[in-house]
């Protein structure tokens, strides 16, 4: 049933059915997203910047469930053996990347109003900046070995001791007192923000995801074609 | 008695042996030889489990190294091709080292005897890094002595080696085979041992 | 019991080894005090100053200092193949990594703390300070010696010149010093940072070994 | 004209390293980064603070993570023996070792340079001083190599961990730091400061090629 | 021509050897055999003025070493006993940098079909530290035929090579005296090479 996920064949199979309808389903979940963005209310504070908001949030979740997704990859690779997640590992590095950029540029931004700086030291922000080097690492790992096996069973190592980063982002609002803003989305009982700010972020969410996962597929059909002879 | 039963290796795709078989059995000395690049190195590294290889299995008295390895480990003593001892001790540190991993039970004048056969004496205190290539293997060599284990597996032992030197080594094999010794080593020399069995890689 | 044997005798070789480089200990030292000059030098020697930020300097150099010491923490070893006669002498790579953090911390850490209290002269901190900061040195050094340990390990991985490795050293260590910097300025949780500390070491000894020994098996088959 | 050729071959050699190293460069950028993280949390992040001693703990981190690329600077041309056979081809240590210092600092120092106006983002500092940082560090760097070039021949001879030779870099570094940082604390003297690092420079450029191939051949004997 | 007249080393008071006279002419070949540690690489490394001889000339051609070094320099090519390689580049690489600095006239084509006849040819574009332990030998030996030099010294050139390569080691020998040029080298095998003059230490 969930083969796809491990074994490269039936991952190829169940991606040629599924591509089109993605595809299609992200353009409707953008479009719709960037519509109920411009239709949201204006924050009675912050005015028009509340809107980078829209940008900032999915890009951070993105970030650290790619770093998840990665984890999760590795355990079961180093742990089964199982080839495939290295290529995932490869695959999506620079997808998590490229959030964790979007991330920091529309967090400092949007900090720049709010706080009066580009910057500040707070525990949120550098374990987020953190976050970022450990996955421009990767990326560099991936271009320094010659022998393929050694070379993704370390970056596997890599992504399982630097995944201590992950709760440190998470729950650093919580454990340190900081300027970012305390969970009120992801909170687990009952989301304190207003519905008509909800709605669209949730879509753009949803967006985003769709549209790293288009590359995400595009990107491990790629890898698994040019390793096609030895998988 | 060593059985490789079926062993495959590659290195990146690159397969350096394919369905190799070869049994060891006790009183027998084996060279490997083969051209530059055959893959003979690499076959040690492989038996003594330190490169994981494709398929086939290696068996020691019976057992599947990979689920004893620590048994097998007991029993064998490795010269590799290049330096092992720390180039910042002397010979007497770096042997007192050797003598007590291995539990040797070799006393401190059989020691000196030994250094003396070897005609490296009046090195004993001398760090390693000022020796000469030849002395240096000489020291490594001294290990096979000291360990006392059952199977050796050496990598070109005879290089930088001189003439005296390699008649006593070559004795020291006959002696360890005709005491229920096993000796696996590769070598671009034909040395002169009775019994020789010679695997082509 | 023979395992007993072969924990003191490497001990015993490290030892040797520490005391042949005996004058390395005097250069870290050194380094480490130069580099406060360098820094007091840059910052302006303004008394007031430097003592609001010693503790931080200092604890950021002790930092720095010791990851310098930690790029031969394997290499010797792994090149000239000393850890796989030490693995077959029946010693897994497990235990081999703690036993060498082990010797790290006392032959390493451990005399690097007379340097302390003579730093803080330099800075005129108050005797409780120094009191502080050299126990946290103790347990914080032990953590740096098990992330020097995943770090040179992974140095072996990709012979060149300064790497990767050493940036995790850095990457992690940057809560031990929240924490420890955290001790001084906040006295009354002394106690329950100092807990914190210890827990940090306690998973890091644990999780170290472990990759470590990854590391250095996977090194030995890109060999 | 043979020795132009040569001089262009060994550049190319050099270019060939660096660029299978590259990964070296951005871990060593990186470095940089994480010890200013590591300065900004062991200091606390106080903005004023922070803009105050800005520069002066950019340039000692500078001068730090450049003693950090030094460490192989001669040792594997000289381990592997390529001195020599350079030294045979008609190239005097001399020369080698200037060759040496001026491809350091096109490629590792130079390729440093990018990391300064981010570094100088975090701490807020204003445009002009960061457009003095650039032009002391360009200048300040070529010093940075030919003490790097002394030190590293200093550690070809005693083939120990980490050793004295780093020690001279900070030694002599310290008038570097004073007068970089007096650069810009005091503006109206840019002028005669920068000619005055430009002095150094030079004297430094003629000493330490000679000095360091004196090491050199001194280890060489040793070996 | 290279004339070795009455020539003492000694290290921190320690005789390596003394009063040695050596005279090697055109079209000859010399082997130095001697025991572990008798200084063989010490001497070679003293005739290349590496380490400073106590007492004794060098002639080489008639004229001082020392004081026409970079002439001396200029004829010599010198094959160390460890890997001279960078270790980091690929094999052409490699070769390309040797040959610019001597300013070897071989072309590209001639310089593949060397790497084919020592058989290294498919690993062109292989980093060295990734070739075996012969191979890096073969490449090595490559920089006599590169140089094109009068002068070959060689520090135990016959280590790591197999069969093959050593026929074709000797046979490259014999064709350089045939061409005027001297050969010196330190083995501790007695390689087939007829005139092979053997010098004992
Ligand atoms: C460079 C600066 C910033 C970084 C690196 C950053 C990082 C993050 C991250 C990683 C999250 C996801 C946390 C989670 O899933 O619990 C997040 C969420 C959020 N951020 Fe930021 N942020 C930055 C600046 C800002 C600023 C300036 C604001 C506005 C004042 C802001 C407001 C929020 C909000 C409202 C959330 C959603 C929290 C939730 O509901 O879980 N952030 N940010
Ligand atoms: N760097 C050094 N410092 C001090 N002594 C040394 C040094 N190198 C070599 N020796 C000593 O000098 C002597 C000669 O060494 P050398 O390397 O020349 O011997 P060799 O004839 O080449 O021997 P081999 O056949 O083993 O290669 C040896 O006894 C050695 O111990
Ligand atoms: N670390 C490595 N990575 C990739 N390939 C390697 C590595 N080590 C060796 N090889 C390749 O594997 C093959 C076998 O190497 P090996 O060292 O086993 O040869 P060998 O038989 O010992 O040769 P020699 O007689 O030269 O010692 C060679 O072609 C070599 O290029
Ligand atoms: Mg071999
Ligand atoms: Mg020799």
């Amino acid at each position: 049933m969930f083969n796809f996920l491990i074994n490269p064949n039936q991952f190829n199979k169940f991606v040629d059915i599924i591509f089109k309808p993605l595809v299609i389903i992200a353009l409707i979940t953008l479009s719709a997203g960037l519509m109920l963005v411009y239709l949201s209310p204006l924050d009675y504070q912050q005015g028009l910047t509340v809107k980078i908001m829209y940008i900032h949030v999915p890009s951070a979740w993105l970030a650290l469930i790619t770093y998840a997704i990665m984890t999760i990859y590795s355990i079961v690779g180093l742990a089964f053996k199982i080839s495939f997640s290295f290529i995932i590992n490869k695959a999506i590095a620079p997808i998590g990347a490229v959030f964790t950029i979007l991330c920091l540029l529309s967090g400092s931004m949007w900090g720049k109003p709010m706080w009066g700086t580009w910057w500040v030291w707070d525990a949120r922000l550098t374990s987020v900046a953190i976050l970022l080097i450990i996955y421009l690492l990767i990326i560099f790992l991936n271009q320094t070995f010659e022998n393929r096996e050694v070379r993704e069973k370390t970056i596997a190592i890599f992504i399982l001791i630097g995944s201590v980063n992950l709760p440190i982002i998470k729950f650093s609002v919580d454990w340190w007192n900081t300027l970012h803003q305390p969970a009120s989305v992801s909170k687990l009982s009952s989301p304190s923000i207003d519905i008509s700010m909800l709605q669209p972020l949730l879509t753009m969410t949803l967006a985003f995801s769709m549209i790293g996962l288009i590359i995400a597929i595009l990107r491990i059909k790629a890898e698994i074609l040019l390793r096609k002879k030895y998988l | 008695m060593l059985l490789i039963n079926n062993l495959s290796f590659s290195r990146n795709d690159n397969i350096i042996f394919q369905n190799l078989n070869l049994s060891l059995s006790d009183r027998s000395i084996t060279q490997i030889r083969g051209k530059n690049g055959s893959g003979k190195t690499t076959l040690l590294q492989v038996i003594l489990n330190f490169l994981e290889c494709k398929t086939g299995e290696i068996f020691w008295e019976g057992k599947n190294i990979k689920k004893n390895i620590f048994s097998f480990y007991n029993q064998t003593t490795f010269i590799m091709d290049h330096n092992t001892c720390t180039r910042k001790m002397t010979i007497l540190d770096n042997i007192n080292f050797w003598s007590g991993l291995s539990s040797s039970k070799l006393t401190k004048n059989e020691i000196l005897l030994l250094l003396e056969t070897f005609n490296i004496q009046k090195y004993q205190n001398t760090k390693t890094m000022y020796l000469s290539a030849g002395e240096i293997k000489k020291l490594e060599l001294l290990r096979l002595v000291l360990e006392q284990k059952k199977l050796w597996i050496l990598d070109e032992p005879y290089n930088h080696l001189d003439d005296l030197s390699i008649q006593i080594l070559n004795q020291t094999f006959i002696d360890h085979i005709n005491k229920d010794g096993i000796v696996l080593f590769t070598s671009h020399l034909n040395p002169s041992i009775s019994n020789l069995e010679v695997v082509e890689l | 019991m023979f395992l007993i044997k072969k924990i003191f005798l490497f001990f015993k070789r490290e030892l040797n080894l520490f005391y042949n480089n005996i004058a390395d200990l005097f250069s870290n030292i050194l380094f480490f005090f130069l580099s406060i000059f360098i820094f007091v030098f840059a910052l302006g020697a303004e008394e007031q100053l430097l003592r609001s930020i010693g503790l931080g300097i200092i604890w950021s150099l002790l930092l720095l200092s010791s990851t310098l010491s930690l790029r031969k923490f394997y290499e010797d070893d792994f090149n000239n193949g000393v850890i796989k006669i030490i693995h077959m002498s029946g010693i897994s790579y497990e235990l081999f990594v703690f036993l060498k953090i082990l010797s790290h911390f006392f032959f390493v850490q451990i005399p690097f703390l007379i340097s302390i209290p003579i730093a803080c002269i330099f800075f005129n901190l108050p005797i409780n300070e120094v009191y502080n900061l050299m126990i946290t040195f103790i347990i914080g050094s032990l953590i740096l010696s098990c992330l020097g340990s995943i770090s040179a390990s992974m140095n072996l991985l990709n012979k060149t010149n300064f790497s990767i490795g050493s940036i995790i050293v850095l990457l992690f260590s940057i809560p031990v010093i929240i924490f420890s910097v955290g001790i001084n300025n906040s006295e009354d949780s002394f106690r329950s940072l100092i807990n914190l500390l210890i827990g940090i070491t306690l998973i890091f000894l644990g999780v170290s070994p472990w990759s470590s020994a990854a590391f250095i098996k996977l090194a030995l088959r890109n060999k």
